[in-house]
């Protein structure tokens, strides 16, 4: 079953995804971070998936779907703002601000 | 005249009459060309004064509770109601309010010469706003009235002010704005408390007051908000820096309704609802002693301060600061004598302030400076308008025979055997007060006339004699024989003092009835 | 008339209103696939769209009218007052956007109509999300209102601000999407389900658990992002600035609408047997919410960003209907957000037609002497800042007396009394632009040469405007509806069987 | 007929409208003025001398007359406008009507060529009013009306000439001086309503010895709150400053209000109120000391004076004292004796001046001279010009000297004599006996000198002047002969036992304080050997005193005011009225204008109240607004770091 | 069975250290690429503990779709953009700190999950008294394997997917026309 050990995994890559939300500052990277999260979040559904049936998996299922619309909506973006900047260093990307 | 007025249904449709007129005049003027406005204004400030009159009438001086009674259901989800009514104290109030109207529009006449159609607009719905607040006996509508009160102001201030008046307006704003907010919250609040207990939400006075036991719990806060509302109004030392700059900056019409009526909106809350929803606390001995303290270093201090100002208007802002503290002394003095006196230091003031601003204004259009040093000797030169300031400054303070006296000495009086100390403070305000308006009266109109730009004033003309005119005729009138308005409003005040009597802590000096 | 929301052709009914706008964005999508050269085609576009939102509001007026609701569980999909009238709010709001998006769009030169179907696809989302039954479609409902939205906020590409906006917007937003659905995780590990019923009657059932609370505490958090709640405010005032005028007022109504109704639903539903756990998170946000979005709008001189920190402000305030959890709490937030939306779209229009093509945004100093040159347009923005404000006589203060109303009878007195603190302090940002408008001169005397006021924006703002003061005064009816349709919201207490 | 009384405040009221509206429209009908101004007077005195008659033959002691109500303010306060017509009132209403009508004729030739006439007139009218007003009010706060009242006129006519800023100042100080004794009085009205329950007279008198036993300290404090008052109206020590400065008013002002009328208002409220006081005997004593000491003190000041009008108002506060003196002994009568009398002889007095001055100022104006024309030291040896002038002057100054058988010897010999006499029960009394005699002597050197500076020796006002110099028309001269006859009458209203008189005045006035002097230890009578005594002594004083100051002046050389030195040693102290004026104003006036200016209005209010909290207030959260919108600093990293704090509180705020 | 749970579990940690330090990496690595590739390190990790947690056919989306497809998306555009490798800047030490020291504190919290067994989720989610076998309280979880076995990997999850899962499945492919619309409408090079 490995509940509590899938738990803790899926908690500590979470983590860490938001630690590196928190600490990078290349937007692709942080975003790739995001993704990190959302797949230890995946991992927390199939843990639980075990005991509390397939509904589980169908959710991981969609939240890929999503990840996936995300990554081509979020990338679009980057490349957006690259035109503008020519970088995607988020410390250069504050005209908004005050 | 009473059964000419019953058999016109008078006291069925006079409130929602004197509401809606000048809300109705409102479109026409500004719609109307701009050279007719004040003309439209006089003859609805007219007709809403003749029709006014009426309820002096139609009033029933020997019934305490409210009279001309309406109840509408509104909102009926909130328990909200159009619920108005008129008892003694409210009566003159809206008699002060519809006699100003077409002095105030008269007063205008040549002072306002752009925007004309704004400004008189902008009057009428003042008038609407002053009348809801004194009518009105559901919270909702006295806090919606009171609130909306202050959008003309402000413009009014802001537009046809003189230097400064976008400061003073904003401050007047924020400032009034500010406390009534938490007015707000002890308002639904209440509403909640009580309907939790009883199971009806409704926000209409007597609901409210007759289950103002159930908030004894929270009575403290509850007054303390609703008092920060009406203390900003009155204006209730230290909350009162924002009337100099208000009376000061606006234009004549508005700093004569400024003094004449918004001020007493304050007052008349804390007689109509602060106090008799909490009296347990607002009476308490400590808050007495606190309000009573406060209102008796106003009075004094206020006058002080009045004493060294170098411009007219800021000097009378001051004065009205004293004389409201008598008002509050005198409510807070709670015997039957303080608040009648109360209420006739409230109409007093109205008269001899109102009658001050209106000449400072007439001053002012002639010489265009309110600086008292720019003045001097103005006696010789306009001879009927210093002997109109003179007999007005006396009745500001407080000359036995003219208004003001009557007022001053039934709050001391009354408030003396509560606070013996406070009150004889208090009492010293009859040198500082003369000494403000006798030195600023000298400074003006007598000694020599050294500014030769001051030769050339014209005295009163017959259209400034008319506004002015009344409101000397009433001074000498309500200092003569008060006993008419002191008998309209004896039922309200004894009827106060009767619901706060079993509040109150024991005054300092047994009471005199008791005496053989 | 009851639905079987398991069987296709029951689900397809319950969903009717979503598919109708769906259906009408890909005709849209088809229409400017061949057609998106010129005004013309932007206008013909918005046109069509509006038509969509007509549709989808009358699809939702039937399934309200026939009395529509489940037969047995609700799955997935919420088939109640609530979610007709989120429906409709929602629905208003979209197409008043679009109404003043017409000519703003063209005279600003962004020449894409596929802003239309992005608009009528981000409103299938945000009614996906206020009318989910299922934390499954909650999530995809917040997801497709959020990347359209996204997109949306970066519709200006031509401006390195508004491809700014949608960057910031994209990565706070993914980063909350990972904390909700780490929620959503755990409550369904907590309970087995994702059905807000089965959730609801499986708390009632057992104390909380430690994964319950974490569940909830993470949706929480999802859920405070979205409404823009203080500390996850911080992209609300940048996006907003950022994105494109239309779509700014699209947001602070239309998205934050919908994650409140999503919010109410979801505490009242899924959290009841919690409220005594998440009120005090409630609490925190709500009052932290209010003070930071007041003081902080005081030092702002952009119009734009002005009212994004009163969006949050505003957020606050209706955290006080939440925290009551009642009914007049729900209805409370009904009213306010119609109140607050109505108000929105109204000054957005207005400032949005002041703005100049391709200019910064609207400063404070920009409205200066409007009232000479454009009476009404500045009466109209002076009624949409005492609404706001919450002053007597206006929605707003309906909204805000409603609000305030809710939490004093759940007994709860300090948030009142701080949101009036808020209040008291809104006026210091509120009163400068009517100030500016009404009492200052104009700077120039060109100033206001290139206001240019369209006739639909005129006629959407100006309905806007008159409902702020007939509501104002007369909003019985709005009041009833509100009251009634709340009730609705938690009528289904499935018991759950022993497991 | 005493229900007519009001006919009696009614003509002057009328007259003082019509005057008004003759200012207003027509100020050049100065024969109308006349005729109004003097005529609505006439018909006072008329009513006064009906009202006398009728109050003579009626049983009753006092008659109410209920004019309306004037304040019906609840069940247990309920004020009526209403009169009280009794044997003070009565008497008084006669020496007002009387002696303000006598006024008036001397004001129409004195004022004739003013062009304010019609205006004084008004002024003077509306002055009668509410002196009637004042001791006919049946209540405490209808008298105040007539007692404030007066005080407006008088500021009015102080300031009559307001285009000179010194005389508007000096009304400003009367009047603010009176409005110091006016709290007093206003005090002493609560107190008395809050133990008594009843502010009329007639109430007051009868309950306060049933509610106050005797010494108590609320009658001791209303008697002095009272005495507040008093002291403001009449002058007294510590508020009478302002009176010598009330001379800037026209001369005939200055006789009837500032001498003969308003002044004795104060010694008026003690009588009315004598009830209270007597249960307080310390605020007698009190009345007594202020009394005597200001007797002493203002006649002190007067010696040394040279404005002709200074050194009779300093002399009217020294009479003042003795008015005070008397009623503080408990000789009430007495004090009202000497009332009458001092409206007589000051009244003639100060016409006197009026009509010296007037000339004078004739004579100045047409030599174009611009010397003073009320600095004696521009005058002497008028006698020559001014025989009738010279001659009743000479008259009222053996009136107020005291000098046997004028009426000042009467009036003022029975209150030296009250006080010795109380003097054997209380030894304070002793003292203010002993300062009394000292300002009697005085009283008549400085007359003497007056006299003595302005009638004889040589004119030094220049030859081109003496011109011009004559007597002044009848309708100045009139009035003063018959003020002149009553100065050497008027003693006979109450000639004392041993010239064989029967105390007419002291009967009369008898109900009135009746219920104070049983409550009073009774006055020990002075018998036989020691009575004469102290009639002597008076007598010397005066004689001395008369003899002295002529005998000093003539024999000085007196240089007009432009040759004279400046005053050295105590003379300076004296000539400079003690530096009283400029003490006050350093220790009260500019301190307070200071505290108003500085602490309270720039200090408190502006920077503390204003300043500090409120823009405090707004400029914190205006700084709180500035770091929240810092924290906005457009850096995604430190978003999401605060996104994580925000989420990390919530959870441990959860699971804790 | 309890041999087969010890091989089970060491593999399982065995992948979880390889998640974990994959995932480190992937953070802490200062060229983009480099971090892209330890993602995809990871994911493959978590698609080998998926099998092991019984979804298999997850496992496989998980290597073809994200691992597969949405990450090479991301390799794609980080190329495109052709970044330079950015040194980390030693000066934002602080930011580091402050990330690492919250993300610490939120991780202490959610950690806190590993004491879940079967038997504590059972006793949680049951409403009856305990003691509560799992088996019987969770149906489903022993449903799933019975119909892993006789759907297979597959059909086990597809035939809820097309069932009762319907609507949302439905949404989703608005999502991706969502999705399809923006990308092309901002990263279309004219409009």
């Amino acid at each position: 079953m490995l509940l509590g050990p899938s738990l803790a995994l899926s908690a500590v890559l979470f983590v860490l995804g938001v630690a590196g939300v928190l600490i990078r500052r290349n937007a692709i990277v942080v975003f790739m971070c995001v993704e990190l999260m959302l797949n230890a979040v995946n991992l927390t559904f199939i843990a639980l998936a075990q005991l509390h049936g397939v509904s589980g998996q169908i959710m991981v299922f969609f939240v890929m779907t999503v990840a996936a619309a995300e990554a081509a909506v979020g990338l679009a973006i980057i490349l957006a703002i690259f035109r503008h900047t020519q970088s995607v260093d988020l410390t250069h990307i504050n005209l908004l601000r005050g | 005249m009473a059964a000419l007025l019953a058999a016109i249904g008078y006291e069925h449709w006079i409130i929602h009459v004197l509401l809606a007129l000048p809300i109705l005049a409102m479109p026409v003027i500004l719609f109307a060309p701009a050279r007719a406005a004040r003309y439209i204004a006089f003859v609805v400030a007219l007709m809403e004064m003749v029709l006014g009159i009426g309820l002096w009438w139609a009033f029933d001086p020997t019934r305490s509770g409210m009279q001309f009674v309406t109840d509408v259901t509104w909102m009926s989800r909130f328990g909200i109601g159009y619920r108005v009514g008129i008892d003694g104290l409210s009566l003159l109030l809206v008699l002060l309010s519809v006699i100003m109207l077409p002095l105030v529009v008269w007063g205008s006449w040549r002072g306002i010469d752009q925007k004309q159609r704004g400004f008189y607009a902008l009057i009428m719905a003042l008038n609407t706003g002053m009348l809801g607040v004194f009518v009105a006996t559901d919270l909702f509508l006295f806090y919606m009235f009171w609130e909306m009160l202050l959008i003309p102001m402000y413009f009014m201030i802001g537009i046809w002010g003189s230097a400064n008046r976008i400061y003073a307006a904003t401050k007047f704003v924020i400032y009034t704005f500010v406390g009534s907010f938490m007015m707000l919250v002890a308002i639904i609040w209440m509403v909640a408390v009580v309907g939790k207990a009883t199971g009806q939400y409704s926000f209409a006075y007597d609901n409210l007051l007759d289950h103002a036991n159930l908030l004894r719990p929270w009575g403290g806060w509850l007054f303390t908000a609703f008092a920060l509302a009406f203390a900003v109004k009155v204006p209730l030392f230290p909350f009162h820096t924002w009337l100099p700059d208000a009376h000061t900056e606006a234009p004549t019409a508005g700093s004569v309704d400024l003094a004449v009526i918004l001020l007493k909106m304050g007052t008349y809350g804390f007689l109509r609802f602060a106090i008799p929803f909490f009296p347990m606390f607002a009476l308490s001995k400590t808050t007495g002693m606190v309000i009573a303290t406060l209102s008796v270093i106003g009075i004094v201090y206020a006058a002080l301060v009045a004493m060294v100002q170098p411009d007219l208007k800021r000097l009378i802002a001051y004065s009205s600061v004293s004389h409201l503290g008598f008002v509050m002394l005198g409510i807070w003095g709670s015997t039957v004598e303080s608040v009648q006196g109360a209420i006739m230091v409230m109409v007093s003031h109205g008269l001899s302030t109102g009658a001050l601003f209106f000449m400072i204004g007439m001053l002012y259009e002639r010489r265009h400076t309110r600086k008292i040093a720019d003045y001097g000797g103005l006696a010789r030169v306009t001879p009927l308008l210093a002997t109109a300031f003179v007999i007005t400054a006396f009745s500001s303070i407080g000359l036995p025979g003219l208004n003001g006296f009557v007022g001053e000495f039934l709050v001391l009086l009354g408030s003396f055997g509560r606070y013996p100390w406070l009150v004889a403070i208090a009492a010293t305000v009859v040198v500082f007060s003369a000494a403000y308006m006798l030195w600023s009266t000298q400074r003006v109109f007598f000694n020599r006339l050294t500014n030769p730009l001051n030769e050339g004033i014209g005295d009163l003309n017959l259209r400034e004699l008319a506004v002015i005119g009344p409101l000397i005729a009433a001074m000498i009138w309500v200092g003569l024989y008060p006993a008419p308005l002191l008998r309209r409003t004896e039922g309200a005040a004894r009827h106060y003092v009767e619901m706060v009597t079993p509040a109150l802590p024991p005054a300092a000096l047994p009471d005199p009835g008791a005496q053989p | 008339m009851p639905i079987d929301l398991s069987s296709p052709g029951g689900a397809t009914l319950a969903l009717l209103p979503e598919l109708v706008l769906t259906f009408w964005a890909l005709v849209v999508l088809m229409y400017v696939a061949w057609h998106h050269r010129d005004g013309h085609d932007m206008r013909t576009a918005g046109g069509l769209s509006i038509v969509g939102y007509i549709f989808a509001a009358a699809a939702t007026a039937w399934l309200a009218w026939r009395g529509a609701r489940p037969e047995g569980l609700s799955f997935m999909i919420a088939l109640d007052g609530f979610r007709f009238a989120s429906d409709a709010l929602l629905l208003w709001i979209a197409a008043a956007v679009a109404i003043l998006s017409v000519r703003w769009l063209i005279r600003q030169g962004i020449l894409a109509p596929e802003y239309y179907p992005m608009l009528m696809l981000a409103t299938v989302g945000m009614m996906l999300l206020a009318g989910a039954a299922d934390l499954i479609t909650l999530f995809l409902g917040l997801e497709v209102m959020s990347i359209s939205v996204y997109v949306l906020a970066g519709f200006d590409r031509t401006r390195r601000a508004s491809a700014e906006a949608a960057l910031k917007y994209f990565l706070i937003g993914a980063f909350a999407s990972g904390f909700l659905l780490y929620g959503i995780a755990l409550t369904y590990g907590a309970t087995g389900q994702f059905n807000f019923d089965l959730i609801g009657a499986q708390f009632a059932a057992t104390p909380p658990t430690l994964m319950a609370k974490l569940g909830m505490g993470l949706i929480l958090v999802g859920f405070a992002f979205k409404i823009a709640a203080v500390p996850f405010h911080a992209w609300a005032p940048d996006v907003y600035e950022g994105a494109p005028t239309p779509i700014t007022a699209f947001m602070a109504s239309g998205v934050k609408a919908a994650a409140f109704l999503a919010l109410v639903r979801v505490l009242a539903e899924v959290f009841p047997a919690l409220v005594d756990l998440w009120r005090p998170v409630i609490f925190g946000l709500a009052a932290i919410t209010i003070l930071v979005g007041n003081l902080t709008a005081l030092s702002q001189t952009s119009m734009k960003r002005m009212l994004a920190y009163s969006a949050i402000a505003h957020a606050g305030y209706l955290l006080l209907a939440v925290w009551a959890h009642s009914d007049e709490g729900t209805a409370a937030v009904l009213i306010y957000l119609l109140a607050y939306s109505v108000t929105i779209v109204a000054a957005f229009g207005i400032l949005a037609s002041i703005e100049r093509a391709g200019a910064r945004t609207v400063r404070l100093t920009d409205l200066e002497g409007l009232f000479s040159v454009r009476p009404f347009a500045s009466i109209g923005l002076s009624i949409c800042m005492l609404s706001l404000l919450g002053f007597p006589g206006t929605f707003g203060f309906i909204g805000k007396w409603y609000l305030l109303s809710a939490a004093l009878r759940a007994g709860q007195t300090t948030l009142p009394v701080i949101a009036m603190v808020g209040s008291a302090i809104s006026i210091g940002y509120y009163l400068p632009v009517v100030l500016a408008m009404t009492l200052k001169p104009a700077r120039t005397r060109q100033a206001h040469q290139t206001i240019r006021f369209p006739r639909p924006a005129r006629i959407a703002v100006g309905i806007c405007v008159f409902a702020i003061l007939l509501l104002g005064v007369w909003p019985n009816t709005v009041l009833n509806f509100a009251t009634q349709t709340a009730v609705q919201l938690r009528q289904s207490e499935l018991p759950i069987g022993p497991r | 007929m005493v229900q007519l009384v009001w006919l009696a405040v009614a003509f002057p009221l009328f007259g003082a409208v019509a005057n008004a509206l003759l200012a207003i429209r027509r100020p050049a009908a100065k024969t109308a003025v006349s005729i109004i101004g003097v005529g609505v007077l006439a018909g006072a005195f008329v009513v006064a001398v009906g009202v006398f008659n009728a109050l003579v033959h009626d049983p009753r002691p006092s008659v109410p007359v209920v004019l309306w109500h004037w304040m019906p303010v609840s069940e247990r306060l309920s004020i009526d406008f209403a009169f009280r017509v009794d044997h003070l009132s009565a008497i008084m209403l006669l020496v007002i009507t009387g002696v303000g009508g006598l006024i008036h004729l001397f004001s129409v030739g004195y004022m004739r060529s003013d062009p304010g006439y019609a205006r004084y007139f008004a002024y003077l009218n509306l002055f009668i009013v509410f002196m009637l007003v004042l001791v006919l009010g049946a209540s405490l706060p209808v008298s105040f009306i007539g007692w404030e009242g007066v005080g407006l006129c008088s500021y009015l006519l102080i300031g009559f000439w307001y285009e000179i800023d010194a005389n508007s100042d000096a009304g400003k100080k009367a009047f603010l001086a009176n409005r110091i004794g006016d709290f007093g009085v206003l005090v002493a009205m609560f107190l008395l309503w809050w133990h008594l329950g009843t502010l009329d007279f007639v109430g007051i008198t009868m309950r306060a010895g049933a509610v106050f036993p005797i010494g108590s300290s609320a009658a001791l404090l209303i008697a002095l709150a009272l005495f507040l008052g008093c002291t403001g109206k009449s002058a007294q020590i510590p508020l009478y400053v302002w009176l010598p400065d009330a001379m800037a008013g026209p001369t005939p002002v200055s006789a009837l209000i500032h001498a003969a009328t308003m002044v004795t208002a104060g010694v008026f409220l003690v009588v009315r109120t004598a009830s209270v006081f007597a249960l307080a005997p310390v605020s007698l004593e009190v009345v007594a000391v202020v009394g005597a000491l200001t007797a002493f003190v203002a006649a002190s000041i007067g010696l040394r004076q040279y404005d002709i009008k200074k050194v009779l108002a300093y002399s009217t506060v020294s009479q003042l004292g003795y008015m005070f003196l008397g009623v503080g002994t408990g000789a009430f009568a007495s004090g009202i004796f000497h009332l009458i009398t001092h409206a007589f002889f000051k009244a003639l007095l100060f016409l006197g001046a009026g009509s010296v001055i007037h000339a004078l100022h004739h004579a100045f104006h047409h030599a174009h001279s611009d010397a003073d024309a009320q600095d004696m030291r521009n005058m002497g040896g008028l006698r020559r010009w001014m025989p009738w002038t010279f001659s009743l002057m000479l008259v009222a100054t053996l009136a107020i000297s005291g000098v046997p058988p004028f009426s000042g010897f009467f009036s003022k010999d029975e209150i030296l004599g009250a006080a010795f006499a109380r003097g054997t029960q209380h030894p304070i009394y002793l003292v203010c006996w002993a300062l009394a005699l000292g300002a009697a002597l005085m009283t008549a050197f400085y007359m003497a000198r007056l006299l003595a500076m302005t009638f004889l020796g040589r004119f030094r006002g220049g030859d081109k002047a003496a011109e011009y110099l004559h007597d002044a028309p009848w309708t100045m001269t009139g009035p003063l002969v018959v003020l002149g006859l009553l100065s050497v009458l008027g003693g006979v209203i109450n000639l004392p036992h041993f010239v064989g008189g029967t105390g007419w005045l002291e009967r009369w006035l008898a109900p009135v304080t009746e219920t104070a002097r049983m409550t009073m230890t009774p006055l020990p009578e002075v018998e036989g050997a020691s009575a004469l005594l102290l009639i002597s002594l008076a007598v010397a004083a005066a004689a001395v005193g008369l003899i002295g100051g002529w005998w000093v002046t003539s024999r000085a050389t007196i240089l007009t005011p432009a040759q004279s030195p400046e005053e050295h040693g105590f003379w300076r102290a004296v000539y400079h009225k003690y530096y009283v004026d400029e003490l006050y104003q350093k220790v009260f006036v500019n301190p307070t204008v200071w505290l108003s200016r500085r602490v309270l209005w720039q200090t408190v209010d502006a920077f503390l109240v204003d300043r500090l909290g409120v823009g405090g207030t707004a400029r914190l959260a205006e700084g709180l607004g500035w770091l929240g919108s810092r924290l906005q600093n457009g850096q995604v990293a430190f978003y999401v770091t605060m996104f994580a704090v925000g989420a990390v509180l919530i959870l441990r705020t959860l699971v804790r | 069975m309890a041999s087969n749970v010890t091989v089970t579990t060491v593999i399982f940690y065995v992948f979880a250290v390889w998640a974990v330090g994959s995932a480190l990496l992937c953070i802490t690595r200062s060229n983009a690429l480099a971090s892209a590739l330890w993602l995809v390190s990871t994911m493959f990790a978590l698609a080998a503990i998926f099998v092991i947690l019984q979804a298999q056919f997850i496992a496989a989306i998980q290597v073809l779709v994200y691992a597969g497809a949405v990450m090479v998306l991301f390799l794609f555009v980080i190329m495109l953009l052709n970044l330079e490798d950015v040194p980390h800047d030693w000066k934002r030490w602080p930011a580091w700190v402050v990330g690492v020291g919250l993300a610490a504190v939120l991780g202490t919290t959610l950690v806190t999950l590993h004491s879940y067994t079967p038997a504590r989720l059972a006793r949680e989610v049951s409403t009856m008294p305990s003691p509560v076998d799992p088996r019987l309280v969770f149906p489903e979880g022993n449903a799933l394997a019975v119909a892993t076995a006789t759907q297979g990997a597959v059909g086990s999850v597809a035939q809820p997917l097309f069932q009762g899962y319907l609507i949302p499945f439905e949404v989703t492919s608005v999502l991706l026309l969502a999705a399809v619309v923006g990308a092309v409408v901002l990263a279309k090079k004219k409009l």
